[in-house]
């Protein structure tokens, strides 16, 4: 025995591998399962070194190769409606889809989670996980110019929400603020499934022009692989000192962090030398590094490009001299990217690096060997079909089983549940959910989000939906809202998917945009449980058949899976995000009551409705029954009059009709306004029901009597129930409904405005 | 009553982005010779005599410092 | 016809409002020109605005690390010799720190970001960038801010309220924490105004909550060209 | 090479909230015993041996701290 220094562990190398074939290897602690050892041995003739077994562990995970979902996901791709398909500039599969707006614009944008890092440390999970969307966006080419968010916490009393919610939210707004990217809109909604298991789901568009798109690919043999941005440290790679002590002598437990910090300064000066090396054309491809790091980046580079790379390892610039080499190719630190640029743009990408103070290095060339080879040390550790890693993974058939007791929740209406029948009790309930979490005023949240830099907002939160400005010389706008319902789709998943694509859809249209595509983030418990396995592939073939029918393609998205507390699994949670399109932002449609006199009409058909409502949930804590009908024809034919009243300047203010039902709604827009309301409820409704059903497919608008003539001839005319409920009244500041109750407007504040500071101080 | 310290520092292992943009001033400063900066926290706390050490951890490791990314110690 | 005057935006690595500020200077009709924080020189502009944002990350304090860049330099050359200066949110923070401002700004009292339309009052309007406003006007434009509570020593406060150097204060609820409510300064001479709420956010119907935040920009652009706009 | 610490505080005439704030929470946590906080930064400096005092008292003077609203000390 010597007493020599610390010796860096012996590398695994191609050869030694050749030679000690049979050697132990730790894949079962990495998480591959035996067949699939089997076939990357198969794949490469040999036992992979073990830099290799860590390429693959992390490309072959669920998160990284969707082996679940995969073959689900597929109907996204096969049931893009016809219409769609010349606007689809870039669909699925790419870091984010990219959709023609028109003008020589394009927009792209995605929705992604970032739940399980948030659960742990919460202001840093949420921060990274902005980041992480927002280089998603970048790569494509774009400037990104918005972001909007949605969060799911447990019990809003809970003491462990107490924790988790407040640092999401300043991870959220810490990072998104820091970049100067507005947040435009977003969710928060609570439920207990999600106290163990919080969702947080960012997502970020971006615009460019159309003929701008940048791809993650590496082509030209020659080219360099140039890696810039923050220096790689040891974050996020808890899996690789599985290896480490595995195929090194154990020496002491290896100090890896699970948790990554993110550094938004870092990000926001990435963003922009990336944009001046956009516009100077100087890449032939570019990737970040999101999960899985250098190993996604040089494997779909190369796997998506001429077919090989030869990467120097020793080159990448660390934050951590200790990091071998495994470790530094599972590495997630943030704030990286990786680019291809041909020998002759070398010089003038380097400048632009170096004005921004961009570290940038390069470690590796394109070739046409058809290889990824790695070296380190001189030697080589990797040597492998990069289409092996990045789109050949495993790909599983998940048993799937309706849970058993879904027959039994359908079962249950809840039709002894007692409803409210007098005035006093109508509107005790009104005020009883308009101070429920779920209902509540945001701006606690939503306060700590910039929401006018880049100086082009036009409506951000509460408005239905978000939009902005495309250009700042021009009236062409987009607009972006997010929405789910666990409730519903544990109720029935596919009618749930199609209702939160419902929602998304008619804020966008409520604003007086042209919904146009949709982006989706799939929260769900473990794939192994078969009924989680049916509730999603319920709801993966409802989006894809809503989509269909609503003739707006699923350009991307993301699939979160595990979400669970042991072995209950969250809620169902499809997210999904709608883009749509305005020509003239100048004629959008707000939220607000201001005008006195308008009259008041409600659009669409109410239902006895109340399967999975805020009603039976925050009354009666009750979930069963069924959720409300969809109907997608009914959703476009809503969607058209507001999209054409808001062109044709026939409404002045306009609001969807979801969560809480027609109470809820009025309550918003009163309380964003001006004015209060007077209502008369139908002759034919029940009163309960008018005001608290959750039936879809309806909004309310404020028509100036001007306009009412023409407004309700284009309802007739194409078909759309639009019914008188009311008028907006200056001098009545509240909501009245004749010969029930009267709610002043400041009661009503009090009540919505006071929960969410309550709790969170 | 006495005083105590407690400092709080990122885990070696962690980034600290606050250090590293410290560092990239010192050149613009025109000061050499700093080869590492981290930046942490410093807290100055007046306590009774009677609050015992454990308690003191306690308050550091769950108010003061966050373990999952910072280490602390106390100067007592 | 005269030519617009040249009103240079700074910006910094971690500037975020910087093409905002561009825009409300082209909209109140000088030209807008952009600088850089690596230049020393500053294109012969006659008057500079700070922007907005998280200079560095602002991981040390706010605006600590800026206030060294070459162009700052020659921002503190010029604010000395009487060119107009106004720092918006992190470019009052530079200034402060860059010593053209007294007192500092710090962490908020209620230690969150806060983004909210904020009600102020213009206290002083004899300012390069105020002379466009009644005095006491009340305006409402865009706060947002993370350290925007204003602190000095007292001996500093008394002295900028006898020499009526306070230029805007909040109105209603101190969002802040700000001692004496104090939304922003300026230095002896008027040239030099720092300012925590964001004006250039209020310059288009369209995308602020007023127009109330042209007049800063209009009023520097009065001084400079010597007749109204 | 040689570690030095710096650590900042709030001059005690300026409010400190986050110190404020901390001292609210103990309540909370039911931690008695706590007359007063005030929460500073804490710097940690890798330095080469050649780094002299008075470099290292302008770099604390004009970056770390900011002498209007601060006071540091310097451990070498
Ligand atoms: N976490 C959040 N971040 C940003 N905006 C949010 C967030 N949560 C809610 N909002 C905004 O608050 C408003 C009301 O939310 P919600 O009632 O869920 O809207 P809707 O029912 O129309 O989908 C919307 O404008 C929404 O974008
Ligand atoms: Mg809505």
């Amino acid at each position: 025995m010597t007493s020599a220094p610390v010796q860096r562990p012996p590398v695994d190398t191609v050869k030694n591998a050749k030679k000690n074939s049979e050697d132990k290897q730790p894949y079962r602690e990495l998480g591959l399962a035996d067949n699939e050892y089997a076939r990357i041995k198969e794949i490469l003739g040999r036992r992979p070194t073990s830099s290799e077994l860590a390429m693959y562990s992390v490309m072959w995970s669920e998160h990284c190769s969707y082996k679940s979902s995969k073959v689900h996901l597929r109907q996204f791709g096969e049931k893009v409606p016809d219409a769609a398909k010349d606007i689809l500039l870039v669909g699925m599969g790419e870091n984010a889809g990219v959709v023609d707006i028109g003008d020589g614009w394009a927009v792209t944008f995605k929705i992604e989670s970032h739940n399980h890092p948030s659960y742990v440390e919460p202001h840093q999970g949420a921060a990274t996980g902005v980041g992480g969307i927002v280089r998603d966006i970048l790569t494509m080419g774009a400037r990104p110019v918005a972001v909007l968010d949605s969060l799911r916490f447990g019990p809003a009393e809970a003491p462990d929400t107490g924790r988790v919610l407040p640092g999401v939210v300043s991870g959220v707004g810490g990072y998104g603020n820091c970049l100067g990217l507005p947040n435009i809109g977003g969710e928060l909604v609570f439920d207990p499934t999600y106290l163990g298991n919080p969702l947080v789901n960012a997502l970020c568009v971006g615009v460019l022009r159309a003929d701008g798109i940048k791809l993650a690919k590496a082509e030209g043999a020659g080219s360099k692989v140039v890696l810039f941005g923050a220096r790689t440290g040891g974050d996020g790679i808890g899996g690789a000192s599985v290896l480490a002590s595995a195929s090194f002598e154990a020496e002491g437990e290896r100090k890896r962090p699970a948790v990554q910090v993110g550094d938004p300064f870092a990000e926001k000066v990435l963003i922009e030398c990336c944009l001046e090396i956009f516009a100077a054309d100087l890449v032939t491809g570019i990737q970040d590094l999101g999960a899985a790091g250098l190993s996604c980046a040089t494997t779909e580079l190369a796997a998506a490009g001429s077919g090989g790379m030869a990467v120097d390892l020793d080159l990448a610039p660390l934050r951590d001299q200790t990091l071998v080499p495994e470790e530094i190719l599972m590495s997630e630190s943030q704030e990286r990217m990786m680019a291809v640029v041909t020998p002759d743009n070398l010089a003038a990408f380097m400048a632009i690096c170096e004005k921004w103070d961009v570290t940038a290095t390069v470690i590796g060339e394109v070739n046409d060997s058809g290889r990824l080879t790695m070296r380190w040390h001189g030697e080589k550790i990797v040597d492998v079909p990069p289409r092996s890693l990045a789109h050949e993974g495993p790909v599983y058939q998940r048993p799937i089983g309706r849970p058993y007791d879904q027959d039994a929740l359908n079962g249950d209406h809840g039709n002894g549940l007692p409803r409210p029948k007098t005035g006093d009790k109508l509107c005790a309930t009104g005020l009883k959910l308009i101070a429920s979490p779920n209902l509540a005023d945001k701006s606690w949240v939503t306060d700590q989000y910039d929401r006018y830099v880049l100086g082009n907002t036009v409506l951000a939160q509460p408005e239905d939906a978000g939009m902005v400005r495309v250009s700042e010389d021009g009236v062409l706008g987009l607009a972006l809202a997010v929405d789910g319902n666990g409730r519903y789709t544990r109720l029935d998943p596919y009618a749930g998917a199609q209702l939160a694509l419902a929602e998304a859809y008619r804020n966008v249209a409520t604003t007086g945009a042209r919904p146009l595509a949709v982006t989706n983030c799939l929260n769900f418990g473990s794939p192994e449980d078969p009924a989680v396995m049916w509730q999603f592939s319920e709801a993966v073939r409802g989006l894809a058949d809503g989509c269909q029918q609503l003739g707006i393609p699923v350009t991307g998205g993301n699939v979160s899976f595990y979400n669970q507390t042991g072995r209950t699994p969250i809620l169902p949670t499809p997210v999904i995000g709608v883009l749509g399109v305005i020509d003239d932002v100048t004629r959008r449609t707000p939220m607000a009551f201001t005008q006195d006199g308008h009259q008041l009409y409600l659009l669409g058909d109410t239902r006895d409705e109340f399967g999975g409502s805020e009603w039976a949930n925050v009354v009666h804590g009750f979930l069963g029954g069924k959720p409300p009908k969809v109907d997608l024809d009914r959703e476009k034919l809503l969607a058209d009059v507001l999209i054409n009243a808001s062109r044709d300047g026939l409404i002045d203010a306009a609001h969807d009709v979801s969560d809480g039902g027609l109470f809820v709604a009025l309550a918003e827009s009163c309380l964003r306004g001006t004015t209060g309301a007077r209502i008369v409820v139908p002759d034919d409704e029940d009163p309960f029901v008018f005001l608290f059903s959750e039936s879809a497919g309806r909004a309310i608008v404020a028509v100036p009597r001007s306009e009412e003539v023409r407004f309700t001839d284009m309802c007739t005319a194409r078909g759309l129930p639009a019914r008188r409920i009311g008028v907006l009244d200056i001098l009545e500041s509240a909501i009245e409904v004749q010969g029930q109750f009267r709610l002043p407007i400041g009661e009503l504040r009090r009540a919505w405005s006071g929960t969410l500071p309550a709790l969170f101080g | 009553m006495a005083r105590v310290v407690v400092d709080v520092v990122m885990k070696p292992e962690i980034l600290d982005p606050q250090g590293q943009a410290i560092l990239g001033a010192l050149g613009r400063l025109g000061i050499e010779g700093v080869r590492e900066v981290r930046q942490g926290k410093h807290f100055e706390l007046d306590v009774e005599d009677g609050l015992d050490d454990q308690t003191l951890h306690r308050l550091a490791d769950t108010l003061l410092a966050n373990p999952v990314i910072e280490d602390f110690t106390i100067h007592r | 016809m005269r030519v617009a005057p040249r009103v240079g935006v700074l910006t910094f690595p971690g500037s975020l409002d910087d093409r905002d500020a561009l825009r409300a200077v082209r909209l109140a009709g000088a030209e807008a020109v952009p600088l850089w924080h690596g230049e020393k020189w500053l294109s012969d502009v006659v008057a500079v605005v700070l922007p907005g944002g998280f200079s560095y990350g602002d991981y040390l304090r706010a605006g600590a690390i800026a206030r060294f860049s070459p162009a700052m330099a020659s921002v503190i050359d010029g604010a000395r010799n009487g060119m107009p200066v106004l720092g918006i949110c992190n470019g009052f923070q530079v200034l402060c720190e860059a010593h053209l401002l007294p007192g500092a700004l710090i962490r908020n009292d209620h230690r969150k970001f806060v983004c909210r339309d904020q009600q102020l009052r213009i206290e002083n309007n004899r300012t390069d960038w105020t002379s466009g406003y009644e005095e006491n006007q009340q305006i409402v434009v865009p706060l947002k801010n993370g350290e925007g509570g204003y602190v000095a020593d007292r001996a500093t406060l008394d002295e900028l309220e006898a020499e009526g150097r306070v230029v805007a204060r909040y109105v209603g609820d101190n969002p802040n924490g700000s001692y004496r409510d104090i939304a922003g300064i300026t230095n002896a001479e008027g040239n030099v105004v720092g300012l925590m709420p964001h004006p250039e956010h209020a310059v288009e119907d369209l995308t602020g909550p007023s127009t109330d935040g042209l007049a800063f920009f209009t009023s520097v652009l009065q001084k400079l060209v010597g007749t109204p706009a």
